[in-house]
């Protein structure tokens, strides 16, 4: 475990998008939803997509949960639109290197790249994993998504 | 912040910084060098040297399986291992180590008892009592035979304060309940339950009582005779033993009753495949090769709370409380769940605004280690309407400076967060 | 015969004096100075120094419970355990180690699947085949299941070298039968059981078939996958680990569809008093704190048998079994029970005139372990039609010259009592 | 556990009885008898008694178990004549003193004071004790006995 990774784990980047989050205007009108929660950690984040021809128009989310949860969603948005189901994979899968540590393209991912820090914090990276894989629960038409016991 | 880790006072008579001397992991430093702040007891305690000491000579000089051989290794095995459960059925008091059954811990003991015990007497309509404040241990087992034989679990309300509402408690031994069960002390409050009070109401209706004492043990004295219960479970690790180790007391007439649960080594009388007969009580309830080394090492364990004085590490604790909960009570927004009449030292808490585990992590980065979630106590935080909280819980070896680096921790991530 | 315990030999490019200096028991006298010849093997291991260490600094440098909480210390103990898990599956070959359930030793495997497999599946007139040469361990279980059900428990004939009759157990795998249940390796005659043949009648069928592999993973490499079987049960102390540690593989299929057994914290995903629901498997059937030191013990004997390569320590016990076997043979009125032709380094004998337990004691005093009685083999007495025996298991780390301290003092017994 | 302790255990005294033991020709007449067994050692042990006034008049042995056994049938045989049950469960209770390694009055023992050995060897204890035991059983009209779980 890296002292470093650990300590800038709660960087200002991340705090900002925790307290200010984007993409918290919930849309008027949604094509597709889904709720993620982590129940042994008490998260919970409700995501709305817009959808335009199965790519990725808009959207929102509404948390109770903790900051890296909230700035993980608050990121996402700023890389969603413009993405079909396929494209949401191949970011989900270039974050999960990220999680563990493995360097790579990390441009598409922009801000999310900075949870590179949790390759040194495994306990806490259910919690930046919660958004993504409620939006692709959302995307497959599945109700619920949970990042506990992955 | 640095000299806080060993503050070398002497306390209430109770030499502090010689006691810490004793525990190895103390002295280490997380991130950046941070001294370690260890607030974790309740998850699980460290270990003095002579506990790490007794395992590695167990290995390099003693090294046998028991009970088993007749050669002078395996003698001397034997002989440390049976010593281990005189040492833990002398410490909670129990009137004959027959009835100390070893167990892997408190899981383990309340599942033997979920299984062996209660499975065979429970019928349709049965219930169980346990209370809102159990740890999972106290509450699935159960949970797991009640629904194989259609019974039901029922659990006795809190007061908002943490202490037990004791007189529910009571009105709910109503006849089909075939087990009643509490814990001694709650690991997210702190709450001592008045179990002799709770024994005597049990007892006065015929109605067994299981204690789970896994945050008593080794935080005050246990006299198991003088509670009055009839099962009595507790845990190896958080006392300040190894990993892998516990023990169920059980009233002799009640283990002599019960049917065997896992089969294997040790636990027979003869065997053939047409049918087998069983040994009695403990080794019925003790299959296959024991953690022989673990309790080696519990007995250590024992041997040095004795040594330090149960009364004085539950008085020394006390102080501790006091003093930290005065001082976490000072930060802005801070909120304990839990002010028993009766409590250890066991901190629970909320901060307005900020996550329990962005707290946790940013107190970990200072170099304190608190736990943060649901405590495997889920049904206690829908009592109280809240989805996790963070937990300070306090040792002997622990210190007032500790609490400070704790409070000043707290009052720096509140800043970033909230 | 002082010189025996530290021959310094190289054998079959095996250098066993090296391999030996790395057990600190080995170098232990019993008896009035007596070198221990520790031939006790099939019981329970000796440690290895990387294996003492790596417990030892456990807990001095990385103690905390797993998977509960956020600070470093936790995610440090986290990251061990669940690398011991790897390592295991790895070394047992394992398609995934999301299949490894990690338990207290082969009893709680075997019982794990008597309890959560077997016994929902089990009806009135079902039965489960074992075999004649099994452990209690992988009887019992499967008899105090059956008991509940009205089920029945076959065991399978052997031919008197102590081989499997094979042809008999295929045949006995009729519609009713639920498990098919053969121990890799006989602990008290040495016999390899023909596990792929048998795994591929019991697919054929349809039947599952569990593997007690407490007497093979320290002895042979084991590839689960190439086996073909569908439970695979180990322990860890047998194979230079810590007390208090083993495993259950599992398919994937079986494990997913196996009820909670043991109720507690990590098994859950949420508790309400009205009812839970559970993890997926592993964590499912991992109720409670484990035994975390044991398992990072684990983890570093699998690291040091791999650093010698089980090949080669399959290859070396031979040489020992045909060497101590041969000079056994030569004590007047010795008989050995087992002469199968694929078999371990067990050797299990009777001297006529002499009783068994006499003889262990006897050798003790000449500093031989050995073990002496039923083995927790009842079945297997009763098939050979003999009280107990004597057993000599040996290890990578014994000697020729061990086995010559062995007969030697065998022969002076022998004087004495017969 | 003492060296000395244990290199006796098997000293020429325990060897004789057990190889020639005294007390094993079969009683014409038993006015009591029972079996003793130690099933994980795979020791047998029949024992006969004939009474007089409650006293024994008679005994005998048959034994197919190891020397310890042997030995304290034999050895056990030289002492029971002319006492009644609280006699023998008098001597039981020294005898289980001298096992636990407590000096006391050993006079009464005779030879049986031999397995003072067995303080030093717990294992072995129950071999020792199989004999007396069998003999209480018989004595209180119970068909068997057994030292093991002792
Ligand atoms: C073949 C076999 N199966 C099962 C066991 C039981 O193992 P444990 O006592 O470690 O559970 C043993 C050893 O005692 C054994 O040799
Ligand atoms: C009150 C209480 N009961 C039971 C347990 C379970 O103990 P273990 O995990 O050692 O079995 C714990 C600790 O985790 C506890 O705090």
């Amino acid at each position: 475990m890296s002292a470093v990774a650990t300590a800038t784990l709660y960087r200002e980047q991340v705090l900002a998008h925790a307290r200010a989050p984007g993409h918290s205007t919930p849309l008027d009108h949604a094509d597709a939803r889904a709720t993620g929660a982590n129940a042994l950690c008490g998260d919970h984040l409700e995501v709305q997509l817009a959808l335009t021809d199965e790519r990725i128009s808009g959207y929102a989310f509404h948390a109770e949960a903790c900051v890296l949860v909230r700035a993980a969603a608050s990121m996402l948005g700023d890389r969603l639109l413009g993405l079909d189901r396929a494209g949401v994979h191949a970011m989900a899968l270039r974050f999960e290197r990220l999680l563990q540590g493995e360097a790579g393209d990390t441009d598409a991912l922009g801000d999310l790249a900075v949870f590179v820090d949790l390759a040194a914090h495994p306990a806490r990276r259910k919690c930046a994993r919660l958004p993504l894989a409620t939006v692709l629960a959302a995307l497959a038409g599945r109700a619920t998504a949970t990042t506990e016991e992955a | 912040m640095n000299a806080s880790a060993g503050t070398p006072a002497t306390h209430d008579g109770f030499d502090v910084a010689r006691v810490r001397a004793e525990f190895p992991l103390l002295a280490r430093t997380v991130h950046d060098g941070k001294p370690l702040v260890y607030l974790d007891n309740a998850n699980t305690a460290q270990k003095p040297r002579c506990v790490i000491e007794a395992v590695d000579r167990f290995y390099r000089e003693r090294n046998a399986n028991v009970a088993r051989a007749v050669h002078a290794l395996s003698e001397e095995a034997t002989d440390l291992y049976e010593g281990a459960r005189t040492a833990l059925a002398r410490f909670i008091n129990a009137p004959s180590a027959q009835e100390l059954v070893l167990t892997s811990g408190t899981t383990m003991a309340t599942n033997l008892v979920a299984y062996s015990y209660l499975l065979p007497r429970l019928e349709p309509g049965d219930s169980v009592l346990t209370t809102r404040m159990e740890h999972h241990a106290n509450i699935v087992p159960w949970q797991l035979v009640c629904e194989r034989r259609g019974a039901r679990l029922k659990a006795a309300a809190l007061e908002a304060n943490g202490e037990l509402r004791v007189d529910e408690f009571i009105a709910l031994l109503t006849p089909e309940v075939k087990l009643a069960c509490v814990a001694h002390v709650s690991n997210v409050l702190g709450t001592v339950n008045p179990v002799r009070e709770i024994a005597a109401a049990c007892r006065k209706r015929g109605i067994p009582l299981l204690v789970d004492g896994s945050q008593a043990v080794p935080h005050m004295p246990v006299d198991v005779r003088a509670l009055g219960c009839d099962f009595y479970a507790f845990t190896g690790h958080k006392m300040c033993g190894p990993t892998g180790t516990g023990g169920l007391w059980a009233r002799r007439e009640l283990l002599a009753d019960m049917p065997p649960f896992f089969g294997g080594g040790e636990m027979i009388r003869e065997v053939r495949i047409e049918g087998s007969t069983f040994a009695d009580p403990p080794a019925r309830f003790e299959a296959g090769t024991p953690n022989i080394a673990g309790f080696v090492g519990l007995a250590a364990a024992v041997a040095f709370l004795e040594s330090l004085d149960m009364q004085r590490i539950a008085a020394r604790e006390q102080v501790l409380l006091d003093y930290a909960t005065a001082r976490l009570q000072e930060v802005p927004g801070l909120r304990i769940l839990g002010s028993a009449a009766h409590k250890a030292a066991v901190i629970s808490f909320l901060v307005e605004g900020a996550h329990a585990h962005d707290l946790a992590t940013l107190l970990d980065l200072e170099g304190v280690a608190v736990r943060s979630g649901h405590h495997c106590a889920h049904p206690l935080m829908q009592f109280y309407g809240v989805p996790a909280t963070c937990r300070a819980s306090f040792s002997f070896y622990n210190t007032e400076a500790e609490a400070d680096v704790l409070v000043a921790a707290l009052r720096k991530a509140r800043k970033l967060l909230v």
